[in-house]
C-alpha cells in the first residue's frame, strides 16, 4: 500500500516522494481515505449482512424474512440504521453517563481496527503490517472493554451479567485462538496476513488446513474460538436474550445501540476472513504462480473474487450455525475452552512442530497426505450437502403432498 | 402508584426470608422478561451466576375465573374455560362439560365423546409443540421453535375448519359438542398425521439429540419421585419423575378405555430420572401417542347424534362433583356446587401449572440463572393457568 | 515537514497519556480509574508505534489492554460496594507521600540529565518481529525460559492459593 | 376400596366425635372434625391400606347462611383409583385450620391461595401470605358477600358501561346539532 501510495503521489505532483516535504501531509491524507474506505465497506456489509442474515434465518424457519423495504426487502438494513438513528438517546438515570456514552465507541474502535490488517485481494491490504494477525488480535480485544464498560455504566443488573460473562468468555477464548493461530504462523513462518497467504497454495491440498491432521484440528478450534470472540451462537452469552433480557446492551437506545449488532455483524467478515486467510489458502487462485497475478488485472479481480468467495462461505456457515444450535451454558463456556480447546491446541501446537521437521511442505509423503486429507475432507462435505439436500427434499414432499402448495420458492419470488 | 411507600410495603414480603449476604445479589426476573412464559416475576437470589432461590410471585394474570363462574348461566361459562389455559383450551372445555353433566346427569352420545378425544389429542399435541419448542427456544435455539410453529399452524387450520376458533375454541357444549365434524375433516387430520409423524424424527435429529441441548438439561433441576408427589406434581412432568400416573388410563373417563395407547414415562434418557431432559422427552414422546389415539378414534368413531338434548337454561339440583382429565399440563380438576339454580354455587379450577410453580422455590436452589430458564421451560408453565 | 508532523503525533500522545494516568492515579471512582487506564495503555501503545516497535505496541495492546485491564475490570466489578466511590485512592499520609515523589522526581531528574542519549536523524521503520524472536530464541534464551518458569510458578501458586481457601470453607 | 370403605375404616381409627358424616352426593364425601385434619390425612396418607399420595386440591366454600366456610381436600390415591372427599367447616367469622404442609408440601400453595381469595388461616403455615391477589388488598374476593373496592391505589377498578357512554355521546351530539 506504501509503494502504492508513493506512485500515486509521483503520479500526481511529479515529484519524487522522498524528496517532498508534504510527504507525511500526503501519508496523512491516505491514511483518512483508507480509513474512510474501510469503515464504509465494513459499515455495508454489516448492514447486508444483517439483511442476510434475516433472510436466512426466515428461510431456515419457513418464513420470508424481510421483504417490503426496497425490491426484495433489499433495503431493510437502512431502513432499520434509519430508524435507530431517530430514535431517542436514552442514558439512564443513574447510569455513568460518561463512560456510557463512550463505550460503543471502544467496540467501534475495537472492530474496525481489525479491518486495517484484512487482505481482500492479492496486494490488497490497508496496511500489509509486520506483524499482522497479531495486531488483529490485540485491536480486537477493545471490543471486550466497550462491552465490559457498557455494561458496567448501564448499572442495570442484566447489562452487568452480560459484561462479566464477556470478560470471562473473551479472556478465556483468546487462548485457543492464539495457540491455534500459531500453527499457521509456524507454518509460514510470519505474522503478516499477506504472507501468510502466499505461502499457501491456491489448491485445496496447499492449504494449511489439511497440511496435518493438526492443522485441521486447529481450524476447528480457530473457528470455535472465534465464534467465542465473537459472541455468536453458540456463545453468545453475553447477550444470551432469553436469560439476560439483552445482555450488556439491554440499556442502549438509537445509535449508541446500533453500534454493538452493527459490531457483531462487521465482526462476520473478521471471522471469516480470518478463517479463510490462515487456513483457507486466502485469495490464492488454483493453478496460478503468485509472480503472474499483477502482470494481469483479470488475475486481480479473481483473486479478491476468490477471497470473497470463501470469506462469505465462512459467513454463511457462521449465520446457520446461529440459527441452529442452542446455547452453552456458562459454566460449560469456560468448560470447553479449557478443557478442551487449550490442551488440543497446544497438543497440535507440538504436533504440527513435529510433523514439519518429519514430513516438509514439499516432499512426497507430505504431499500425499495432504491431497489424501483434502480428499476426504472435501467427500465429508460434500456428503453432509448430499444429506442436508436429501432431507430436505422429503421434508419438501410432504408438505406439498399435505397443502397441495410448493414448499420452495426462489428467494427472488415470494409466494 | 403515587405512594412509593405503599408499594414498598406492597412488595415487601417478595424480599428474600434471610438478610442476604455480603455476596448475593438480588435479581427482579420479570414481569416482563423473554423467557417467563407469559407474565410472571420471580426474585431471584444469586451469587454471580448461580442461584440461592427463586421465590415465584405470581398473580399478574389473577382475572378471578371462579368467582365469575357464580355469575354466569352453566352453558354461558364455557367461553371462560378457554382462558384458563390459552394453549390448550379444549380440556377445560370438556373438564368443565364433564363436570355439568354429571351433576345434571346428562347422557353425552359416543359421537361426541369421540369428537372431544380426537380435538383434545390435536389440542395436546399442538400444546406440547409450544411447552416443547419454547424451551429450545429459551435455551437459544430460535428454529426449533418456529419448525414447530409450522406444524401448529395446521392443527390450527384443522380447529378452524372444525370450529371456527383457532386458539379459544368454545368447542364443546353442555351435553356434547358444538358441531359435528365436516365430512373432509377426518381425511384432512390423518394427512396431516401422516405429515407430522415423520416430523417427530426429523426434529429430534434438530433438536433432541443435539449435544449443547442435551448438556443444558440432563441433570439440571432433577425431581425426585418423592418430591415430585410431594409438590403435587402432574401430568407429564410426574411421569417424568417415573410415576405412571395418566387420568385417561387411572380413570379412564370419556372414551379413553377403547383406545390402545402407552403412557411413556421418564427414565432418565440422558442423566438422572426426573431431570429437565426426562420432562422434555416425555411430551416428545406423548406426541405420538396422541397420533394413535386419533388414528383409532377416527377409525371408530360412530354416527349418530353429537349432541344430548340439554335446556338452554340449565337449572342443577344441590350436588356437587369434582371432575378430573388428563390435560396438556396433566390433572385439571373442577370442583363444582351446585344449588338448584341455574349458576354454580361455587366453582373451583384445579391446574397442573399452578402446583408446578410452586415447586419452582425448591427445585431451583444451587441451579444458575440459565437452569431457571430451563426449568421453568421444561415445566411447561402456562402464566394464565397458574393464576385463573 | 515530516519531523513537525511527528512531533505533533508524539506530543498529543504524550499529552494523552500524562492526562489518562493523571485520572488514574486522582480519580475517587475506581472504576473509572481502570477505564482511563485503557487510555493510558492505548497511548502508550501509540508511542511504541512511533518509536517503530511494532510487536511491542501490539504486545502492549494485547496483553494489557486485552488481558490485564479486562482482568482488573473484573476484579473490581466482582469486588462489593463497587458504587461506594470512596474506596478508591485513599487521601492519606500527604507527608511521606509527598517525600517518595520528590525523591523520585529528583532521580527521574539526574538520570534525564545524567544519561548519554544517542540522538537518531531518523526513525528507521524496520520490522522487528523476527528480531526479536530470533534473539528470544538465541541470545536470551535462558532468562527467557526461567521467566516462563517463573510465570509456572506464580501461576501454580496462585491455583494453591485460592485452593486452600475453598478448603479452609 | 370405595369411599364408603374408607369412611368405615376412618370411624374404626378415629371414632365418631372427628368422623362427622358420609354425604352421598355425585362425589361421596366424609365430614371431619376441624380440629383433626391434619391427624386425619396424615393417616390417610401413610396407611397402607390407604396410601392418598396425592393431594389433588384443596378448595373453599362459603356459606354466609350456615355462617361457616367449608374447606373440602380431595384426596387421590393412584393405587386404590380412588377419590376420597374430605370436608370440614370452619367459623366464618375467625376461620382457622391446620396447615396440611407438612403432610404435603402442595398444600402450601394451595392454602396460601384459600387465605387469599377467602381468608382462611392455617395455623402452622410457614409463609401465609397473599399470593394472587396484591399484599394490601383488602377483603377476600370469593366471599359471596364481598364488594369490590371502587379503586385500587387511585386506580379505578370500575369501567363505565360502554353502551352508556355511547348512548351519552349520541344524545350530546343530537343536542348541538
Amino acid at each position: 500500500m506504501k509503494a502504492f501510495a508513493d506512485k500515486l503521489f509521483l503520479n500526481i505532483f511529479h515529484i519524487q516522494a522522498a524528496d517532498s516535504p508534504y510527504l507525511a501531509l500526503w501519508y496523512v491524507l491516505m491514511m483518512f481515505l483508507v480509513s474512510f474506505i474501510l469503515l464504509n465497506f465494513a459499515a455495508l456489509f454489516a448492514g447486508i449482512a444483517s439483511y442476510v442474515e434475516r433472510r436466512i434465518a426466515a428461510r431456515m424457519q419457513n418464513r420470508i424474512g424481510p421483504n417490503l423495504v426496497g425490491p426484495q426487502g433489499i433495503l431493510q438494513w437502512l431502513a432499520d440504521g434509519l430508524k435507530m438513528f431517530l430514535k431517542e438517546d436514552l442514558v439512564p438515570q443513574t447510569a455513568d453517563k460518561f463512560i456510557f456514552r463512550l463505550a460503543p465507541y471502544f467496540v467501534f474502535a475495537g472492530l474496525f481496527g481489525a479491518f486495517v490488517a484484512l487482505p481482500f485481494g492479492y496486494g490488497i491490504v490497508a496496511a500489509d503490517l509486520n506483524v499482522g494477525i497479531y495486531y488483529i488480535l490485540a485491536i480486537t480485544s477493545l471490543v471486550v472493554v466497550g462491552i465490559i464498560s457498557g455494561g458496567w455504566s448501564s448499572n442495570s443488573k442484566w447489562a452487568l451479567f452480560g459484561a462479566l460473562r464477556s470478560a470471562a468468555q473473551i479472556i478465556s477464548y483468546e487462548i485457543p485462538t492464539g495457540l491455534s493461530l500459531m500453527l499457521v504462523v509456524m507454518l509460514a513462518g510470519s505474522l503478516s496476513t499477506q504472507s501468510i497467504i502466499e505461502s499457501q497454495g491456491g489448491w485445496p491440498w496447499e492449504w494449511f488446513v489439511f497440511h496435518s491432521p493438526f492443522t485441521l484440528a486447529g481450524f476447528f478450534i480457530f473457528f470455535i474460538s472465534s465464534l467465542a470472540e465473537g459472541n455468536r451462537v453458540p456463545f453468545d452469552l453475553p447477550e444470551a436474550e432469553s436469560e439476560l433480557v439483552s445482555g450488556f446492551n439491554t440499556e442502549y437506545s438509537g445509535l449508541r445501540f446500533l453500534i454493538y449488532p452493527m459490531a457483531e455483524w462487521a465482526n462476520l467478515w473478521v471471522v471469516g476472513a480470518m478463517v479463510t486467510l490462515t487456513y483457507l489458502g486466502g485469495w490464492q487462485i488454483p493453478g496460478v504462480r503468485l509472480e503472474t497475478i499483477p502482470s494481469s488485472v483479470l488475475l486481480f479481480l479473481i483473486s479478491i473474487t476468490i477471497f470473497f468467495i470463501k470469506t462469505l462461505a465462512v459467513v454463511f456457515i457462521v449465520i446457520q450455525l446461529r440459527w441452529t444450535l442452542p446455547r452453552v451454558r456458562v459454566d460449560q463456556m469456560t468448560l470447553i475452552c479449557w478443557t478442551y480447546l487449550v490442551p488440543i491446541a497446544l497438543i497440535c501446537l507440538i504436533g504440527t512442530m513435529i510433523w514439519m521437521l518429519a514430513f516438509p511442505w514439499k516432499s512426497v509423503f507430505g504431499t500425499a497426505i495432504r491431497i489424501l486429507m483434502s480428499t476426504v475432507g472435501g467427500s465429508v462435505m460434500i456428503w453432509c450437502m448430499l444429506r442436508a439436500r436429501h432431507n430436505y427434499v422429503i421434508d419438501k414432499d410432504r408438505f406439498e403432498k399435505l397443502k397441495g402448495i410448493p414448499a420452495w420458492y426462489p428467494p427472488w419470488k415470494l409466494p | 402508584m403515587k405512594n412509593p411507600a405503599k408499594v414498598n410495603e406492597a412488595i415487601r414480603h417478595l424480599k428474600p426470608q434471610a438478610a442476604p449476604f455480603e455476596e448475593e445479589m438480588s435479581l427482579n426476573f420479570g414481569p416482563q422478561h423473554p423467557s417467563t412464559h407469559g407474565v410472571l416475576n420471580f426474585l431471584v437470589v444469586t451469587d454471580g451466576e448461580v442461584m440461592h432461590q427463586a421465590l415465584p410471585n405470581i398473580g399478574y394474570l389473577h382475572r378471578g375465573i371462579e368467582k365469575l363462574a357464580e355469575m354466569t348461566p352453566y352453558s354461558g361459562f364455557m367461553p371462560y374455560t378457554d382462558r384458563v389455559d390459552y394453549l390448550a383450551a379444549m380440556f377445560a372445555n370438556q373438564v368443565f362439560a364433564m363436570a355439568v353433566e354429571s351433576l345434571a346427569e346428562i347422557e353425552v352420545p359416543k359421537r361426541a365423546e369421540y369428537l372431544r378425544v380426537i380435538v383434545c389429542e390435536l389440542n395436546r399435541i399442538a400444546s406440547h409443540f409450544i411447552a416443547t419448542g419454547a424451551l429450545a427456544l429459551d435455551l437459544g435455539a430460535v428454529t426449533p421453535f418456529v419448525q414447530w410453529l409450522r406444524e401448529r399452524e395446521f392443527i390450527n387450520d384443522i380447529m378452524e375448519a372444525l370450529c371456527g376458533a383457532r386458539l379459544t375454541y368454545n368447542y364443546m357444549r353442555i351435553g356434547g359438542v358444538s358441531v359435528d365434524m365436516p365430512g373432509d375433516l377426518p381425511d384432512k387430520i390423518l394427512r396431516f398425521l401422516d405429515h407430522f409423524e415423520p416430523i417427530i424424527d426429523e426434529y429430534n435429529r434438530l433438536i433432541s439429540n443435539n449435544e449443547i441441548f442435551v448438556k443444558r438439561l440432563a441433570d439440571v433441576a432433577v425431581i425426585s419421585p418423592i418430591d415430585a408427589v410431594n409438590f403435587g406434581l402432574v401430568g407429564p412432568n410426574l411421569r417424568a419423575s417415573g410415576i405412571g400416573i395418566d387420568l385417561r388410563k387411572t380413570l379412564g373417563y370419556s372414551v379413553y378405555p377403547d383406545f390402545d395407547f402407552e403412557v411413556p414415562l421418564g427414565k432418565g434418557f440422558r442423566g438422572a430420572l426426573g431431570d429437565a431432559y426426562d420432562r422434555y422427552m416425555v411430551r416428545i414422546l406423548e406426541m405420538t401417542q396422541s397420533c394413535r389415539i386419533i388414528r383409532q378414534a377416527l377409525e371408530k368413531i360412530p354416527g349418530g347424534e353429537y349432541r344430548a338434548n340439554v335446556k338452554k337454561k340449565l337449572k342443577v339440583e344441590e350436588n356437587e362433583v369434582y371432575s378430573r382429565v388428563e390435560s396438556a399440563r396433566g390433572e385439571m380438576g373442577v370442583y363444582l356446587i351446585s344449588d338448584g339454580t341455574d349458576r354454580p354455587y361455587r366453582l373451583k379450577i384445579k391446574t397442573g401449572s399452578f402446583t408446578a410453580m410452586s415447586i419452582v422455590e425448591k427445585a431451583s436452589q444451587g441451579l444458575m440463572v440459565a437452569d431457571l430458564i430451563a426449568l421453568i421451560g421444561s415445566l411447561d408453565v402456562v402464566a394464565p393457568e397458574v393464576d385463573r | 515537514m515530516s519531523t513537525v508532523i511527528y512531533n505533533v503525533i508524539f506530543y498529543i500522545l504524550a499529552f494523552f497519556v500524562v492526562i489518562s494516568a493523571a485520572v488514574v492515579a486522582f480519580s475517587k471512582n475506581i472504576v473509572r480509574s481502570a477505564f482511563a487506564m485503557v487510555v493510558t495503555f492505548l497511548g502508550v501503545a501509540g508511542l511504541f508505534v512511533l518509536l517503530s516497535a511494532d510487536f511491542i505496541a501490539v504486545t502492549q495492546l494485547l496483553i494489557y489492554v486485552g488481558g490485564i485491564l479486562v482482568l482488573i475490570l473484573f476484579a473490581v466489578m466482582l469486588s462489593s460496594r463497587v458504587k461506594e466511590i470512596k474506596i478508591s485512592n485513599l487521601s492519606v499520609g500527604y507527608f511521606p507521600g509527598g517525600i517518595i515523589i520528590a525523591l523520585l522526581t529528583l532521580l527521574l531528574i539526574y538520570i534525564g540529565v545524567k544519561t548519554p542519549w544517542q540522538k537518531l536523524d531518523s526513525v528507521r521503520f524496520e520490522p522487528s518481529t523476527s528480531a526479536i524472536g530470533n534473539s528470544l530464541l538465541s541470545n536470551y534464551l535462558l532468562p527467557f525460559e526461567m521467566i516462563s518458569v517463573l510465570l509456572l510458578v506464580g501461576l501454580i501458586g496462585a491455583v494453591v492459593i485460592a485452593r486452600r481457601k475453598e478448603d479452609q470453607e | 376400596m370405595k369411599p364408603a370403605e374408607v369412611y368405615k375404616l376412618l370411624i374404626d381409627r378415629f371414632g365418631e366425635d372427628l368422623i362427622l358424616a358420609y354425604v352421598e352426593t355425585r362425589n361421596p364425601y366424609i365430614k371431619i372434625n376441624n380440629g383433626y385434619v391434619q391427624a386425619i390425612c396424615t393417616f390417610l396418607r401413610y396407611n397402607p391400606s390407604t396410601k392418598f399420595a396425592f393431594l389433588s386440591s384443596i378448595s373453599g366454600v362459603d356459606y354466609p347462611q350456615r355462617n361457616e366456610i367449608d374447606i373440602v381436600y380431595h384426596l387421590f390415591s393412584p393405587f386404590l383409583n380412588t377419590l376420597c372427599v374430605l370436608k370440614t367447616s370452619t367459623p366464618r367469622d375467625l376461620p382457622e385450620l391446620e396447615s396440611l404442609e407438612s403432610v404435603w408440601k402442595v398444600a402450601n400453595w394451595f392454602e396460601r391461595e384459600i387465605y387469599d381469595l377467602l381468608g382462611v388461616r392455617f395455623t402452622g403455615h410457614s409463609n401465609l401470605k397473599r399470593i394472587l391477589l396484591p399484599d394490601d388488598w383488602e377483603g377476600h374476593p370469593l366471599r359471596k358477600d364481598y364488594k369490590e373496592k371502587n379503586s385500587y391505589h387511585d386506580m379505578e377498578t370500575m369501567r363505565p358501561d360502554p353502551l352508556k357512554v355511547l348512548r351519552e355521546k349520541n344524545e350530546k351530539s343530537g343536542k348541538s346539532q
